[in-house]
């Protein structure tokens, strides 16, 4: 890990800049959502979202609090709770810029920076009107065969990656078992901040099984702990989404003020949901 | 409840239709994959697997029990290029009738007056997956137009443009269509009991085709019905438990 | 498993048809060394080998049987035991037509097909004698700058991809661990065959450290049960070279007649290095 | 044997010499990366990992203890064109004036006379790896060519190719060089102890420059010594057990 000085949310918050690129996992893929309310308590501005591939409470929350200038994207929602309504909102009034992709696009730019390409190619999404809004991506000639065009697609380097994971080690080393799409987002970014339900004294690699879905610590440039750090949404295979609080989320953020409220009263502990 | 009630002598719901409807679009396929928010699919390519014996593959997203991929968010793409999967769903906020689908909103892009979350797979799975399955239970002119605001995936390509997948059926709450490929328009195929062509007709924004008689679509036996509201309930109950809470049978406090 | 009539090593031989675009794996990645014994005694032929990326007594062994016509790889070579003899002595005598490659242009290609893309760019290559010997390898322009040549590699998707595991469950998922390049072989490949020291009686899928490091039955057309499956090489965290098999191989094989004594005597069970 | 030996009292072996050359090439850097069969660089790089108090990481490839990798194969490879493996290693059947390297054989190809394994990702990482150490330990007119017969892999690129990585230095049995990236050249650094100038030009088939007065390779410190005998003899004998028994002092039955 080379950011030593990272003891902390806060400190990891800071250490991401203002009009930083930040990738961050679907809201079912280890969403670090104490460490998201740590950028907003900072004040975090002009933050260039990317969603691997989708997001929903995470990038809701950072747009409503005015912390995104530019989302990519291949959806925002909440899921069985709704419509996200800050980045409904949002998008009405033009206040955050749309890159609209689709899934397996955003996989493969990530893929194209974590080989250090230039570009990957995709098939599909020619005719779709995303492509006429994207005018980073191009249509080019397969090599191989004449007349058949392919999408291809820049490569996406974030400058930082961000998510929860169940367990990590003291040297930096992040188990994320099946969860593959964050070992890409590691391996395109040029930092990953992770935080984690708990640290292992021992070695991730002492066990082979274990080794086989980890992201090495190479990668990694800090590590904190944060105890249901991705409270109110869920972890895999450790707790389930906090559903009151959700569903009073979506109440509430229906308006400014009423997300307002949230922000004020969304304290660093999960206490919300216990009221 | 889930065994309770004797199946013979309860009418199936709109949903234990539409989730036995969409199973015998599945004939024939080695392996389905369904994607989140999904219930009514997953419950059908479930359904499905039952009926083949188990020689349908199903994936189901968000599922532990029903979900093999290990090679994270992209395995289910590439997966679709390497022509494993043969059927796959997708729904839309506009659906037009040439299979062009919209999930991303009304108006005009970027400042859409009503936003939808977006595109999901569907720019790319639409056009790698053979068996596509329109799947959206609201039948209404706001949903089926003429044609759709933005086109997120489009139903038909130009010659030249890679495209082993596509369109198969359109299934709504009212009728199921069929997609011709050669046409680009969608057929028809039946209509659920209880509605008929005329309500069709009225809550459709497109044009499309259809035979003189328009059979109605059949209703699963009382086998199928005690498959659907014992096991599948419980298979797909793992993913979404207040799904199976609404859409399955519940006796008299139905 | 689409291929429930294979039972036994023969019948896997049986099922790799002559002319077969074939993968491997590296010696020290899972080489399926029973079930190339079991392709030579059946007399293979016309095989087109792709080495991922790299072969040593596998191909080594093909070659000297007359099975191969095509190899792919980046090298051939039996490690500290020397030169694979078989190997040099088909390339002076033009027996085997020679695709020689750099090792990530063949993971690259095998990604490629993985992802049913047509080809997959990829740095470095230009200026390197195998670009000029490899016709099917292209120079195309990177789409997003002018003035950057960069290589574009045509998908490999080999017919069978065929490796040695150390565990699989009888609906056949099989367990890889870290060795991740022989999932990648297995999604490239229209099918994978694979033997296995042991299978299990329960899922993989029931422990999700395990699951991490599998490859799911979806790939899988068929595994066979083969103790000591890599003899005379190793497999990962199960059992090393047979170093004292391996120095009389390569004594026996520099003449065609001591290859010929070694293809006649070696028997299908690891008899010969106990003698 | 292991730590009985006074390190005071004898002279480094040729192969630690090595050794301790190749860890002051690494000195700065932040990843090393060592292939297969390279026991010398994988100890060098070990014995720059314990001088830099463990701030270099090193990933041995064929290491249990020293390989974290968790992608496969192309691991290695992304990992480079990443920018995160700072040095590596390249041998060479031929290594001419240029710095192009040859691992697949002389004469012509594909019949080629001799023929060696092949380029492995030596077409890849030279490109990309900032400082490849190129290591040989035979130094002769048969391996320092004039110009190699087959370029796996090109000591230098054109302008407006892709390349971030290339030669930074070349040792060999007899002495080390300098590879200047302007003039593509070599330039010799030192001569070994107990070899001169002269042996060098005659056993070396390329012209390259060098400095009037022509240093000595630096010999390792007691403390070295006593490090690489130790410590670094342990950590590269997990991956090399043979390699250890004849590399390092062994005092009397040397």
């Amino acid at each position: 890990m080379s950011e030593d000085h990272i003891r902390g949310l806060d400190d990891l918050a800071a250490a991401i800049a203002d009009g930083a690129k930040l990738a961050v996992p679907a809201d079912y893929s280890g969403p670090a959502m104490a460490a998201t309310r740590a950028l907003i308590r900072r004040g975090a501005k002009h933050l260039h979202l990317v969603c691997v591939p989708v997001s929903g409470l995470q990038a809701e929350l950072l747009i409503g609090a005015g912390a995104v200038d530019v989302i990519e994207t291949s959806a925002v929602t909440l899921g069985e709770y709704g419509a996200a309504p800050r980045f409904v909102d949002a998008v009405r009034r033009g206040k955050i810029t749309l890159k609209d992709a689709t899934c397996p696009a955003i996989h493969a730019a990530l893929e194209a920076a974590a080989k250090g390409l230039p570009f990957m190619p995709l098939r599909g999404i020619i005719g779709s009107d995303l492509l006429t809004h994207r005018g980073d991506w191009k249509v080019i000639e397969n090599p191989f065969t004449a007349g058949d065009p392919i999408v291809a697609l820049p490569a996406i380097r974030p400058d930082v990656a961000l998510f929860h994971a169940p367990l990590a080690d003291r040297e930096g080393n992040v188990f994320i078992g099946r969860h593959r799409e964050l070992m890409t987002m590691a391996h395109a970014a040029r930092q990953s901040f992770v935080t984690v339900e708990e640290i292992s004294k021992t070695s991730l690699f002492e066990d082979e099984r274990l080794a086989a879905g980890v992201i090495p610590a190479l990668y990694i440039s800090a590590v904190v702990e944060a105890k249901s750090g991705a409270w109110p949404l869920g972890l895999w295979n450790a707790y389930g989404e906090d559903k009151a609080f959700l569903r009073r989320y979506v109440a509430l953020a229906k308006t400014d003020e009423g997300f307002a409220e949230v922000l004020t009263r969304w304290p660093d502990e999960p206490a919300m949901a216990a009221e | 409840m889930k065994a309770g009630v004797p199946a013979d002598t309860i009418a199936p719901t709109r949903r234990e239709l539409l989730i036995f409807t969409i199973a015998g679009l599945l004939a024939g396929c080695g392996h389905v994959a369904v994607g989140a928010a999904s219930p009514i699919p997953g419950a059908a390519a479930l359904l499905q697997r039952a009926r083949s014996g188990g020689a349908l593959r199903v994936s189901v997203l968000g599922s532990t029990r029903n979900n093999f991929f290990t090679n994270g968010g992209v395995e289910l793409f590439d997966c679709a290029a390497q022509g494993r999967i043969d059927a796959f769903f997708l729904g839309g906020g506009q659906i037009d009738g040439e299979g062009n689908v919209n999930l991303v909103g009304t108006g005009s892009y970027p400042s859409t007056e009503v936003r939808w979350p977006g595109s999901f797979g569907s720019a790319y799975l639409y056009f790698l997956v053979p068996r596509v399955i329109l799947f959206r239970e609201e039948h209404t002119r706001r949903v089926l137009v003429e044609k759709v605001d933005f086109i997120s995936a489009p139903g038909t390509s130009e010659k030249g443009i890679y495209r082993p997948g596509g369109p198969h059926a359109l299934l709504t709450n009212l009728a199921l269509f069929d997609y011709d490929r050669i046409r680009h328009r969608f057929r028809l195929r039946s209509v659920h009991p209880g509605h008929g062509v005329e309500e069709v007709l009225d809550n459709t924004g497109f044009a499309f085709d259809r035979p003189d008689d328009v059979p109605q679509t059949p209703l699963p036996d009382l086998e199928m019905l005690a498959l659907i509201r014992g096991r599948i309930r419980d298979e797909i109950g793992e993913v979404y438990p207040n799904f199976v809470e609404t859409a399955f049978h519940r006796g008299l406090d139905r």
